[in-house]
C-alpha cells in the first residue's frame, strides 16, 4: 500500500485525534520547560498546561468538521465530540486546583536561596505533563475503535495518575495513597484485560464495530456466548476499579484521603469519566434493548438487550454501590474521605445508566459525569483552596465555621454540598432527574427507588458538610485556616461552584450536545426519537 | 308530645327593610368606637355613652319594625358563606348569606334584648366608673361585642348566622367574665365558661351539618318550607339525631344538665355582665334555639320528653344547690339555671309560650336581682356573702335597694299575681295537664322546685335586707376589678348607689311588674296574651297554644276556661287546681326562709348541725353546697384522664415516635455503614482480598446461571 | 408568564443588591424586594382573567428548559396558586419587618435567604411544569434550613437537619412518583413532558393498581411536609427552634406547600388511588387532630404549643381535602390561606414577647396584657381566629371542612359520594373543643392572670435586647395587616370562596366515578389508552 | 489491524486450545493467589505481571484459534504496558522504602477504618438524624 494513500485513507480517523494531538505537544513542552532554570517557566507550567487544555478544546470542533464524511471506524462516531471538551474543560479547572501545590516546598527552598537549582528535585514538569497525558487518555478512550486502542488509554490514563498522587504533594501519606493505588490498580487491569482476551476469543476481533456485529450474531442464534459473558462480566468488573464500583472501590476512600487534595480531585473525575467511557463503549457493543444499529448492509438490526447475567451484576453494583458509598459516608470525620464515599455512591448512580443503557441512558451518563465533574471539583477547589499550618484541610474540625474567616469558600463548598445532593436547582439535581427519566425508560423503577433513598441518606453526610463551614461555631482548629498563597484555586472553586448553578440553566443545550453525541450514525434514530416499549 | 302541625308561614323577601341590618351594625359600629377609645386611651365615658345611644338606637329600631310587623320577611343583607357547584342545585350549594329572619318571634326576642341591654349599659355606666380608661372601653367594647353577636344570633336567616351569633356571645362571655383579668379565678371562669360552651357548639355545628346534609339548607325559610311540606314524615337516623345534637348546643349555651356549671362560675365577671349575658339575654339563646327549631324537635318523639326531663332535673338540681350557696350572686346564678331549666320544662312539654313567656319575664326580674347585687357588691368592696351582711334596709340610702331586691325575690318566688306566677303557671300547667304519666310527674318536681325557689330566693333577702344592721366590707376589689382603684374601696361604709343606679334599679322593677301585663290582660279581660299571639306567628307556634290553621288546639289554652277539660290538678280544675298548689309552695318557702333566716338565724345552723350529725344524710348539705361535686367528677372523670392521656402522648411524641423510631431510622444507615467498616481496614491486601473476593463471587454466580442455563 | 417570573425574580434580584449593599440597608432593599413582589404579584391578580374559572393564566405559552426532558419552565396561576403566592408575598413584608429587632448577626445572608425562601415558594405555587414546582418545593428547604440552623434556639441545628432530612426523603418519594408519571406520559404520548395538566390526563388514565402506588409516593411526600400524623416530628422541633419570621414562612406556606401538592397533584392525578386510600388518609388527619391537640394541652412552650396547634388544623385541612367533595375541598382551600394568617400572626406575637423575655415558657411567663395591653389585644384577636371564631377567617375553612366530611357519605345528594360521613366529622369536630381549650389555656397563661415576668437572661448574643415595653409601632404594622386580612376574610369570604370553587370542583373531577366504583367493589376499570401502563404495572408485580 | 495469518498455519484442534487457555487461567491464578498472600511488594508486583502475563497467554491462544494476529499484536502492547509498570512500580517501591525502611506492603496503613488507622483528631460531630 502506497503510504500516501495509507495516509490519506487515515488522515479523517487523525482528524479526529486533533485535540488529543493538541495535549501531546502540550505535555511534551510541559515536561521538558518544567527542567527549566528559570523560576517564572517553572511556574508558568500551569498556565501552559490550562493553555494546551483550552486548545484542545478549541480544536474539537475542527476534529468534528468532516463529521460522518468517512466511515471512522468509530461505534459512536460523535461520542468525542461531548466527552473531549467536557474532560478537558474539567481538566482546566482541575489544574488551577493544584498550582501553587505542587513542588512547593522545594521551590520556597530555591526562592530564599538554601539550596540550588536542580533539575532531578524539581518535578513540577513531570507532574503537568502527566496530567496532561492522563486527560489525553481519557480523551482518546472516546476515540477508541478496538480493544488494544481502549486498553492503551487506559492503561495511559492510569498510570500517570499513580505517580501523581505519589508526587503531588507532601508526606507520607501520598506514598501510601499511591502504593494501594497502584497496587490494586494492577490488579484490576490483569482482571479486564483477561477479560478481554476472552472477549477476543469468543468474538474474534478486536474491533469494536465487529466485536458487535459478532455478539449480534451469537445473540441472533444462541444467545451470547459463555466466554463472551465471561469476558464482559471480567472487563467490567475490572473496569469498576477506574469508576470505583463495587466491588473495586474499596481504594477510593484511602486513596482520595491520602492523595492531595487536588490529586484527588482529578481521581474523582478523570479515570471515572475513562471508566465510564469504556464501559459505554464496551456495551455498546452487546447493546442496550431499545436499542438498534445498521450493519453493513444498512439492515437494522435490533438489540436484545444485555445478557441477563450482566444486566443482574450491573445492576447489583448499582445498587451495592451507591448503598455502601452512602452509608460509608456517614461515618466518616474526614472531609475528603467523606468525599471518596460521595464519588462511589455517584458511582453508583451513574451505573444506573448502564443499566439503562439506551440513548438516555448514556445520555445521563455523560450529564451524569460532567455535572459531577463540576460540583465535586467544586469542593475539592474549596478545600485546596485553603490550607492550615501548611497542611491540607482533611477533618471536618478544620471546617468548622469556616465562613467566619472564608466566606467565599465556605459558601462554595456548601453550593457544591447542595448540588452533590441533588438539590434542585443545581446541575446535580438536573443531572440525576434525567438519570432516572433513563432509568424509567428502561423500566428500572427498583433502581430509581434505591436511588432515591440513597439520595435522602446521603444527605446526611452533604448536609454536615455543608452545615459545618456556615453555621457550627469555628474551632481551635478552624481557626488557624488560612489562604494558600495562589488565588487560583479559589477561582477554581467560584468558577466550579458558580457553574452548578448556572450549567442548570443551560442544562438543554448540554443535554442535546451529549445526545448528539451518542447517536450512533446520522441515519440511525435515537430510542429517545422512537419510542418502543420494552 | 304535641301531634299538632303547624304550617309554618314562608317568609317573604324584602330586601326593602334592609334597613333592619342597622340594628345589628349599631352596635358592631360602637364595639369599634369602643376599640378606638381603648386604643386612643380615652379617659371619658365616651364608650359607654356610644354604646348606650346605639342599643337604644336598635331597640327604638326594633321597635320601629314591631310595629311595622306585617309577617315573616327575609332581608338579604350581603353574601357571606355562599357557593354552588356542579348545578347548583338545593344539594349543591352552601348558602349561608348574612342576612335576616323577622318574624314575630325575633320581634319578640330583639325587643328584651335590645331593651334590657340598653337599660343594663346605663346601669353598668355608673357601675363601672371605676375603671375609666382602658378597662372601661374594653368593658364596653364587650358588651357592644355581645350585643352585637346577640342580635345577629337572634335575626339571622339561617342556623350559621345564628352560629356565628352563637360563638359571638360566648366570645363576649369569654371576655367580659374574664374581664378582671389579673385575677386567676375570673380567667379560669372565662376559660371554663369558652370551653364548656363550645362543647355544646358542637353540638349545634353538628346539627347545622345534620340538617344540611338532610334537607340541602341551613336557611330557616327553606328549612321550614321543607317541614311544611311533609319533610316530616321522613324519619331516619339521622334526620331523628338532629333534634339531640341541636339540643346540645341550647344545653350548653342555657348551662343545663350536664353543661350547666361554668355559669355559677361566670358570676366573676363584672355584676351588669351577670344580669345582662348570664341571666337575660345570652342563656336564653338556648330556648330561642329550640322555640326557634320546634318543628325539627317533634322530628323524633323522645326528643321534647328529653329536653323536659333535662330541664326539670337542672332546675331541681340548681335549686338545691342554690339553697346551701352564701355568695349572693352564686344564689342567683342557680336561681338563674333553675329557671333555664323551667323554660326547658316548658319547651320540653310543649309549650313553647310557657319558655318563651317565663324567658320574658326572667329577662326582668333576675336583672334586677344581680342588678341590686351588684349595687350590694359596689357599696360594699366587692361584699357578697350573705353571712356578713344584715339589714340592708335600715342603712341610710339603701332602701330602693332592698325593697327592688325585695320585688326581684318575690317575683323569682313567683309569689301569686306576680309575673312570673303567671309564666311558670302556663309551664306547669302543661305538664300537669299532660298526657304523658312523666310530664305529671315533672309538672310535680317543679312545683317542688318552686317552693326551694321561693326558700332560697328569700333566704338571700331576709338575712341581706332584713334584721338586724350588721355588716363587713368586702376586702378588696372582690369580684370586680374596679372597686381596686375605687376611693371608696377601703373604706368602712359603704357608699349608696346613686341616681343611674336607682334610676335603673327602678326601672326594672316597673318592668318586672309589667311583664306580667300581658297575663292581668289575658284573666282580667280575656284578651289574648301578647307573648301567646307573638308566639303563635313564628316556627314555634306548635307550643303556643292557640289555634291555628294545621289543627285543633290539644294544648290547653291560658286563661279561657281554665285548661283543658280532662286535666286536673288534685281533683280541681287543673288551672285552678295549679293556682292554688303554686302559691301553697311559694309562700310555704318564703315562710321557712322567714324563720330559718329572720325569725330565728340560728335555728338554720342548728338544723345544718343535726343534719351533718346523721349518718345517712349527713353528706347531703355538704354536697348540695359543693354543687353536688359536679365539677369534681367531671374533673375525675374526663379532664384528669384526658390530660394524663395527653401527658402520655406528649412525651410518647417526643421519646418514642421522634425519638425511638424517627431516629431510630434515622440511624439505621449508620448502622449498616458500621457493618461494613471492617472492610475499609486501611491494609492492602484486605482490600485485594475483598476485590477480587468480589470479582470471585460474581464470576461463580455468572458459572452458576451458565450452569443452570441462560435465563 | 413574564409578569410571574418578575414576581419571581425580584426578591432574587434583592439579594444581589443586599450582597453588595452595606449591612444596614439589607433591611430596606429586602423589605423593597419582598413589596414590589407582592406588588407585581397583587398586578396580576388584580388582572387575573381566571377568578370564575379556575384555569390556569396564562395558559398557552410554554418555556421549554430541557426539551429532551420534557422539562419546562412554564409558569402561570390557577386561583388556588395565586392565593397561595399572594398570602406568600403578603407575608414576606411583614416577616422582614418583623425581623428588624430580632436579627442582630449575619443580617444580610439572614435577609437574602429569607428573599430566597419567599421567591421560591412563589415558584413552587407558580410553576405548571412538575418538575419546576418540585424546584421551588425542595428549594425551600435550603434556605429554611440556613435560617433556622443560624438564627434558631439553642438545639438549631438538630432542627434544621432532622427538619431538612426528613422533608428531603419524603420529597424523593414525591419526585419518583412525579418521574414515573412522566414516563407514562412518554409511553402514551412518545414524548416527554412534565407539565403538570398532561401529567395529569395521562395519570387518570392509569389502572387503579398503579394510581394507587403513584398516590402513596406522592402522598407520602407531601404528608411529611403537610405534616401528617404520624410523619410530623420533625415540626415542633422546628418551629420551636426558628426564628420568629422563619416559623411564620414556615407554618403559613412552607406547610403549605403540602396540602397544596395533595391539591395539585396526589389528588387530581391519582383519582382511583385516592379512594382507595381516602379513609387511611383520613383517619391519620383524624389522629392528627385529636392526638396533636392533647399534646398541646400539655405543652409548656408556646411556639411548641402552636406547632402542634398547626398539626392539629392542617389535619383538619386534610380531612377536608379528602372528604373528595366540593365543600370540603373548598373549605380546606379556604383554610390553607387562613391558618396561613392566623397562625403566621401567632408566631409574630410570641416572637414579639420572646424578643423581651428570652422565654417561651408559659410556667415563668405570664399575665402579659398587663406590661403589653396592645400586644394581648392582637394575641387574643389571632387565638380567636385560630380557635375558628365566626367573623373571623378561621371559621369558614373549619366550618366547611368539618362540613365537606359531614357531606361525605356515600348516599350524599351533592353528587360527590364519599366514604367518610358524619362519624369522622364529629371526632374532627372535637378538634375543634380541644383547639378552643389549648388556645384558650395558652391565653389564660400567658396574656391573663396576674403578671409573671422571668429574670432576663441577659448576654444572649441571638438576641437584641428590646426594652420591655408594649408593641412599638414598628410591631404593630407587622401585625395590624395581618388583622385586617383576618376580619375581612371573616366577614367577606365570599370573593375567594369564589375564586376557589371552580378549582375545588375540578380537583375532583373525576371522583364521583372513582368513588362509586370503590363503593360498589368493582374490579378496576381499564381506561382507554392505559394498555401500556398495564403491561408496566404487570412487569413491576413480577 | 485485522489479519490472516499465513494458510500454513491450520487451526488448533479445541482441545489444544482448552489446554492453552487452562493454562492462561492457572497463571492467572497463581497470580492473583500470590498477590493476594505475599506482602513483599516487589513479589506483590511480580504476581501482578504474573497476571498480565495469564492475560498475554490468553490473547495469544485466542490469535492462534482464531488465526487472526490482532491477538499477537495486543500482546505486544501488553508487554509494554507490563515494561512502563514495572519502571514505575520500582520507582515507588524505591520511594517507600527509603520512607519505612520495609518493603512489607502492610507498613502502609496508616489510612483507613481499621484498627490500625489514624483516626481524626476531632470526634465525631453530634449524631445526626433523619
Amino acid at each position: 500500500m502506497n503510504p500516501m494513500m495509507a495516509l490519506a485513507e487515515l488522515s479523517p480517523k487523525l482528524q479526529l485525534l486533533l485535540p488529543e494531538m493538541v495535549i501531546f505537544v502540550g505535555a511534551v513542552i510541559v515536561a521538558i520547560r518544567g527542567l527549566s532554570r528559570s523560576r517564572s517557566a517553572r511556574e508558568s507550567l500551569p498556565l501552559l498546561t490550562c493553555i494546551t487544555l483550552l486548545a484542545s478544546i478549541a480544536v474539537v470542533p475542527l476534529a468534528w468538521s468532516a463529521d460522518g464524511s468517512a466511515d471512522t471506524g468509530l461505534l459512536l462516531p460523535r461520542l468525542g465530540r461531548f466527552v473531549d471538551p467536557m474532560i478537558a474543560g474539567v481538566a482546566v479547572l482541575l489544574t488551577l486546583l493544584g498550582i501553587g501545590t505542587v513542588d512547593r516546598r522545594i521551590e520556597a527552598t530555591f526562592a530564599c536561596g538554601r539550596g540550588t537549582f536542580d533539575p532531578q528535585r524539581v518535578i513540577r514538569g513531570e507532574f503537568y505533563a502527566f496530567f496532561l497525558f492522563s486527560v489525553m487518555g481519557a480523551m482518546l478512550l472516546a476515540n477508541a475503535t478496538d480493544l488494544i486502542w481502549l486498553f492503551l488509554a487506559i492503561e495511559l490514563v492510569s498510570l500517570p495518575t499513580y505517580i501523581m498522587v505519589a508526587i503531588g504533594g507532601q508526606g507520607t501519606r501520598p506514598h501510601e495513597a499511591s502504593v494501594k493505588y497502584f497496587f490494586l490498580g494492577a490488579m484490576s487491569t490483569a482482571i479486564f484485560l483477561y477479560g478481554f482476551a476472552l472477549l477476543y476469543w469468543s468474538t474474534g476481533s478486536l474491533e469494536l464495530i465487529a466485536i458487535r456485529d459478532a455478539l449480534a450474531a451469537q445473540s441472533a442464534t444462541t444467545g451470547i456466548s459463555t466466554v463472551a459473558t465471561i469476558g464482559l462480566v471480567m472487563a467490567i468488573l475490572g473496569l469498576c476499579f477506574k469508576i470505583t464500583a463495587v466491588p473495586m472501590h474499596f481504594y477510593a476512600p484511602d486513596v482520595y484521603e491520602g492523595a492531595p487534595t487536588h490529586v484527588a480531585a482529578f481521581l474523582a473525575f478523570i479515570p471515572k469519566a475513562a471508566g465510564f467511557v469504556a464501559l459505554v463503549l464496551l456495551l455498546t457493543c452487546v447493546g442496550w434493548s431499545g436499542h438498534s444499529f445498521l450493519d453493513a448492509d444498512g439492515v437494522r438490526i435490533a438489540y436484545d438487550g444485555l445478557p441477563t447475567p450482566i444486566a443482574a451484576i450491573l445492576w447489583m453494583v448499582a445498587v451495592i454501590t451507591m448503598t455502601l458509598g452512602n452509608v460509608g459516608g456517614l461515618l466518616q470525620t474526614s472531609v475528603k474521605r467523606t468525599l471518596a464515599y460521595s464519588s462511589i455512591a455517584h458511582s453508583g448512580y451513574m451505573v444506573i445508566g448502564l443499566v439503562a443503557g439506551s440513548a438516555a441512558g448514556i445520555d445521563a451518563i455523560l450529564l451524569y459525569l460532567l455535572a459531577y465533574g463540576v460540583m465535586t471539583t467544586a469542593a475539592f477547589a474549596a478545600l485546596s483552596a485553603l490550607e492550615r499550618k501548611g497542611e491540607e484541610l482533611n477533618s471536618f474540625a478544620d471546617i468548622s465555621g469556616m465562613r467566619v474567616k472564608h466566606p467565599l469558600m465556605a459558601w462554595m463548598l456548601a453550593l457544591s454540598q447542595a448540588s452533590l445532593v441533588g438539590m434542585p436547582p443545581f446541575i446535580g439535581f438536573v443531572a440525576k432527574v434525567y438519570l432516572f427519566i433513563a432509568a424509567f425508560e428502561a423500566a428500572q423503577f427498583s433502581l430509581v427507588v434505591v436511588a432515591v433513598l440513597n439520595s435522602a441518606v446521603s444527605a446526611l453526610y452533604y448536609l454536615r458538610i455543608a452545615i459545618m463551614p456556615l453555621v457550627a461555631p469555628p474551632s481551635a482548629r478552624s481557626d488557624e485556616v488560612t489562604v494558600v498563597p495562589s488565588a487560583w484555586p479559589r477561582f477554581a472553586a467560584v468558577v466550579c461552584g458558580t457553574a452548578t448553578l448556572v450549567m442548570s440553566v443551560f442544562a438543554g443545550s448540554i443535554l442535546s450536545a451529549a445526545r448528539e453525541s451518542t447517536s450512533q450514525t446520522k441515519a440511525v434514530a435515537t430510542a429517545m426519537d422512537a419510542p418502543k416499549h420494552p | 308530645m304535641t301531634t299538632l302541625l303547624a304550617s309554618i308561614p314562608r317568609a317573604m323577601n324584602a330586601p326593602e327593610l334592609s334597613w333592619l341590618g342597622v340594628v345589628i351594625l349599631l352596635p358592631l359600629a360602637a364595639s369599634v368606637v369602643c376599640a378606638l377609645c381603648g386604643a386612643l386611651k380615652c379617659r371619658t365615658k365616651l364608650p359607654a355613652f356610644v354604646t348606650i345611644v346605639a342599643l337604644g338606637a336598635s331597640f327604638a329600631l326594633v321597635l320601629k319594625a314591631y310595629f311595622e310587623y306585617t309577617g315573616p320577611v327575609e332581608v338579604p343583607i350581603f353574601e357571606w358563606i355562599n357557593f354552588h357547584w356542579g348545578s347548583g342545585g338545593k344539594f349543591q350549594s352552601f348558602v349561608a348569606d348574612c342576612a335576616l329572619y323577622i318574624d314575630s318571634l325575633t320581634l319578640f326576642w330583639m325587643l328584651f334584648v335590645t331593651g334590657l341591654g340598653t337599660v343594663i349599659t346605663i346601669y353598668a355606666s355608673e357601675y363601672m366608673e371605676a375603671d375609666t380608661g382602658a378597662g372601661y372601653s374594653r368593658f364596653f367594647f364587650g358588651i357592644s361585642i355581645f350585643l352585637f353577636s346577640m342580635s345577629a344570633l337572634v335575626m339571622g336567616d339561617n342556623l350559621v348566622m345564628l352560629y356565628l351569633g352563637w360563638e359571638g356571645v360566648g366570645l363576649a362571655s369569654y371576655l367580659l367574665v374574664g374581664y378582671d383579668y389579673h385575677r386567676p379565678s375570673a380567667v379560669a371562669a372565662a376559660k371554663k365558661a369558652f370551653i364548656v360552651n363550645r362543647i355544646g357548639d358542637l353540638g349545634l355545628a353538628l346539627g347545622i351539618f345534620m340538617l344540611w346534609t338532610n334537607y340541602g339548607t341551613v336557611r330557616y325559610d327553606e328549612l321550614f318550607a321543607a317541614m311544611n311540606a311533609g319533610g316530616r314524615s321522613e324519619i331516619d337516623w339521622d334526620i331523628s339525631v338532629i333534634p339531640f345534637l341541636l339540643m346540645l348546643g341550647a344545653f350548653g349555651k342555657s348551662a343545663q344538665f350536664p353543661l350547666f356549671v361554668w355559669l355559677p362560675d361566670a358570676m366573676e365577671g363584672p355584676t351588669p355582665v351577670s344580669a345582662l349575658i348570664h341571666a337575660a339575654t345570652m342563656v336564653t339563646a338556648g330556648v330561642y334555639l329550640i322555640a326557634r327549631m320546634f318543628p325539627f324537635f317533634e322530628l323524633h318523639q323522645d326528643a321534647l320528653a328529653t329536653v323536659a326531663w333535662i330541664g326539670t332535673g337542672t332546675a331541681l338540681l340548681a335549686a338545691t344547690i342554690g339553697m346551701m350557696q352564701y355568695d349572693i350572686k352564686r344564689v342567683f346564678a342557680y336561681s338563674t339555671i333553675s329557671q333555664l331549666g323551667y323554660m326547658f320544662m316548658g319547651l320540653g312539654v310543649g309549650t313553647t309560650f310557657g319558655a318563651c313567656y317565663h324567658t320574658f319575664t326572667h329577662a326582668f326580674f333576675k336583672a334586677l336581682l344581680f342588678l341590686t347585687a351588684g349595687a350590694v357588691m359596689h357599696g360594699f368592696a366587692g361584699q357578697l356573702d350573705l353571712r356578713k351582711i344584715s339589714g340592708l334596709r335600715h342603712i341610710p340610702g339603701w332602701r330602693l335597694v332592698s325593697w327592688t331586691m325585695f320585688v326581684g325575690c318575690l317575683w323569682l318566688a313567683a309569689v301569686p299575681f306576680t309575673a312570673a306566677f303567671y309564666s311558670k303557671d302556663a309551664i306547669l300547667l302543661t305538664a300537669l295537664s299532660s298526657d304523658r304519666w312523666d310530664f305529671v310527674l315533672l309538672g310535680w318536681v317543679g312545683l317542688f322546685t318552686a317552693a326551694l325557689t321561693a326558700y332560697y330566693t328569700f333566704r338571700v333577702w331576709f338575712r341581706v335586707c332584713a334584721g338586724p344592721v350588721k355588716y363587713e366590707m368586702g376586702s378588696d376589689g372582690g369580684h370586680d376589678s374596679h372597686a381596686a382603684g375605687d376611693p371608696h374601696a377601703h373604706a368602712a361604709h359603704p357608699h349608696a348607689p346613686r341616681w343611674c343606679i336607682k334610676g335603673v334599679l327602678l326601672f326594672l322593677t316597673i318592668g318586672a311588674i309589667a311583664s306580667g301585663i300581658p297575663s292581668y290582660r289575658q284573666v282580667l279581660t280575656h284578651a289574648p296574651n301578647w307573648v301567646q299571639e307573638m308566639i303563635a306567628l313564628s316556627s314555634a307556634a306548635d307550643g303556643a297554644g292557640l289555634p291555628h290553621d294545621g289543627g285543633s288546639a290539644s294544648v290547653p289554652m291560658l286563661g279561657e276556661t281554665g285548661g283543658p277539660h280532662h286535666a286536673t290538678v288534685l281533683g280541681m280544675d287543673a288551672h285552678t287546681g295549679l293556682a292554688i298548689v303554686g302559691s301553697c309552695a311559694s309562700i310555704g318557702g318564703i315562710l321557712v326562709a322567714f324563720y330559718f333566716h329572720l325569725r330565728s338565724r340560728r335555728s338554720a345552723d342548728s338544723l345544718a348541725a343535726w343534719l351533718r350529725s346523721r349518718r345517712l344524710v349527713g353528706w347531703i348539705p355538704d354536697a348540695m353546697e359543693h354543687k353536688w361535686y359536679v365539677d369534681e367528677i367531671y374533673h375525675g372523670m374526663f379532664r384528669m384522664p384526658m390530660w394524663i392521656g395527653a401527658q402520655i402522648l406528649s412525651l410518647g411524641d417526643k421519646h418514642f415516635l421522634d425519638g425511638a423510631i424517627v431516629d431510630g431510622i434515622g440511624r439505621l444507615p449508620i448502622v449498616v455503614g458500621k457493618l461494613f467498616r471492617p472492610l475499609y481496614s486501611g491494609v492492602l491486601q484486605g482490600y485485594a482480598v475483598t476485590m477480587a473476593g468480589g470479582v470471585g463471587l460474581i464470576l461463580a454466580w455468572v458459572m452458576w446461571v451458565w450452569m443452570r442455563g441462560f435465563n | 408568564m413574564q409578569l410571574i417570573w418578575l414576581s419571581i425574580l425580584t426578591p432574587l434580584l434583592a439579594v444581589v443588591a443586599i450582597v453588595f449593599a452595606p449591612e444596614r440597608n439589607a433591611r430596606w432593599i429586602a423589605l423593597a424586594g419582598t413589596l414590589a413582589s407582592l406588588g407585581l404579584l397583587t398586578f396580576i391578580a388584580w388582572q387575573f382573567p381566571e377568578w370564575t374559572t379556575g384555569r390556569y393564566s396564562p395558559s398557552t405559552d410554554a418555556m421549554a428548559w430541557i426539551a429532551g426532558a420534557g422539562l419546562g419552565l412554564t409558569v402561570g396561576f390557577d386561583t388556588v396558586g395565586l392565593l397561595m403566592a399572594l398570602l406568600t408575598a403578603f407575608l414576606m413584608p411583614l416577616c422582614i419587618i418583623g425581623s428588624f429587632s430580632s436579627v442582630t448577626i449575619r443580617v444580610k445572608e439572614y435577609y437574602g435567604w429569607f428573599l430566597v425562601l419567599g421567591a421560591s415558594i412563589i415558584l413552587a405555587f407558580a410553576a405548571r411544569d412538575a418538575i419546576l414546582f418540585y424546584i421551588g418545593y425542595e428549594f425551600t428547604l435550603v434556605p429554611m434550613t440556613i435560617v433556622i440552623a443560624v438564627y434558631g434556639g439553642t438545639e438549631r441545628r438538630i432542627a434544621a437537619i432532622k427538619m431538612f432530612l426528613y422533608t428531603f426523603l419524603g420529597s424523593m418519594f414525591m419526585l419518583a412518583a412525579i418521574l414515573y408519571v412522566g414516563w407514562e406520559h412518554r409511553l402514551s404520548t412518545g414524548a416527554w413532558n412534565f407539565d403538570i395538566d398532561a401529567l395529569t390526563a395521562t395519570s387518570v388514565r392509569l389502572p387503579s393498581s398503579t394510581q394507587y402506588w403513584i398516590f402513596a409516593a406522592l402522598m407520602i411526600g407531601f404528608a411529611v411536609k403537610v405534616p401528617l400524623f404520624p410523619l410530623h416530628t420533625w415540626l415542633p422541633l422546628a418551629h420551636d427552634q426558628a426564628p420568629t419570621a422563619g416559623s411564620v414562612i414556615l407554618a403559613a406556606s412552607m406547610l403549605k406547600l403540602g396540602t397544596y401538592g395533595n391539591y395539585r397533584f396526589a389528588l387530581p392525578m391519582a383519582p382511583a388511588g385516592g379512594v382507595e386510600l381516602m379513609s387511611v388518609v383520613a383517619i391519620l388527619s383524624i389522629i392528627a387532630i385529636i392526638y396533636a391537640s392533647l399534646i398541646c394541652w400539655v405543652q409548656t412552650d408556646a411556639k411548641k404549643l402552636i406547632a402542634y396547634s398547626s398539626v392539629a388544623h392542617l389535619g383538619l385541612c386534610m380531612l377536608g381535602l379528602f372528604a373528595l367533595n366540593p365543600v370540603g375541598a373548598e373549605g380546606a382551600i379556604f383554610y390553607m390561606v387562613n391558618h396561613g394568617l392566623s397562625t403566621g400572626a401567632l408566631f409574630l406575637c410570641i416572637g414579639m414577647f420572646y424578643e423581651r423575655y428570652h422565654t417561651k415558657d408559659t410556667e415563668v411567663l405570664g399575665g402579659l396584657a398587663k406590661r403589653m395591653p396592645v400586644w394581648a389585644c392582637f394575641m387574643v384577636f389571632f387565638t380567636l381566629a385560630s380557635v375558628g371564631l365566626p367573623g373571623l377567617n378561621g371559621f369558614v375553612g373549619e366550618f366547611l371542612c368539618v362540613g365537606g366530611t359531614f357531606l361525605a357519605e356515600h348516599d350524599s345528594q351533592s353528587g360527590y359520594p364519599g366514604v367518610l360521613g358524619p362519624w369522622y366529622a364529629i371526632v374532627a369536630a372535637l378538634g375543634l373543643i380541644f383547639a378552643a381549650m389549648y388556645l384558650l389555656i395558652l391565653l389564660g397563661k400567658i396574656v391573663w392572670g396576674p403578671l409573671r415576668e422571668p429574670q432576663r437572661i441577659e448576654g444572649h448574643h441571638d438576641l437584641a435586647a428590646v426594652p420591655i415595653a408594649d408593641l412599638n409601632l414598628r410591631e404593630v404594622i407587622t401585625l395590624a395587616p395581618i388583622a385586617i386580612a383576618c376580619l375581612w376574610i371573616g366577614f367577606q369570604p365570599k370573593p375567594m370562596l369564589d375564586a376557589i370553587a371552580p378549582c375545588a370542583e375540578r380537583m375532583l373531577v373525576n371522583y364521583p366515578a372513582q368513588v362509586e366504583r370503590f363503593m360498589r367493589l368493582e374490579p378496576p376499570a381499564v381506561a382507554a389508552g392505559a394498555t401500556a401502563g398495564d403491561k408496566l404495572g404487570a412487569e413491576e408485580s413480577r | 489491524m485485522t489479519g490472516s495469518l499465513p494458510a500454513a498455519f491450520t487451526p488448533a484442534s479445541p482441545p489444544e486450545i482448552s489446554i492453552a487457555m487452562l493454562v492462561s487461567a492457572v497463571l492467572f491464578g497463581l497470580g492473583l493467589v500470590g498477590f493476594l498472600s505475599r506482602r513483599n511488594m516487589i513479589i506483590m508486583f511480580l504476581c501482578t505481571e504474573l497476571m498480565f502475563q495469564g492475560a498475554a497467554l490468553a490473547m495469544v491462544a485466542a490469535a492462534r484459534d482464531l488465526m487472526d494476529t490482532s491477538g499477537q499484536v495486543f500482546v505486544i502492547f501488553i508487554l509494554t504496558v507490563a515494561a512502563a509498570e514495572a519502571a514505575l512500580a520500582l520507582g515507588l517501591v524505591v520511594l517507600l522504602y527509603r520512607c519505612r525502611e520495609t518493603l512489607s506492603a502492610d507498613a502502609w496503613s496508616d489510612l483507613g477504618e481499621g484498627p490500625r488507622g489514624v483516626h481524626d483528631p476531632e470526634p465525631p460531630d453530634q449524631p445526626e438524624q433523619g
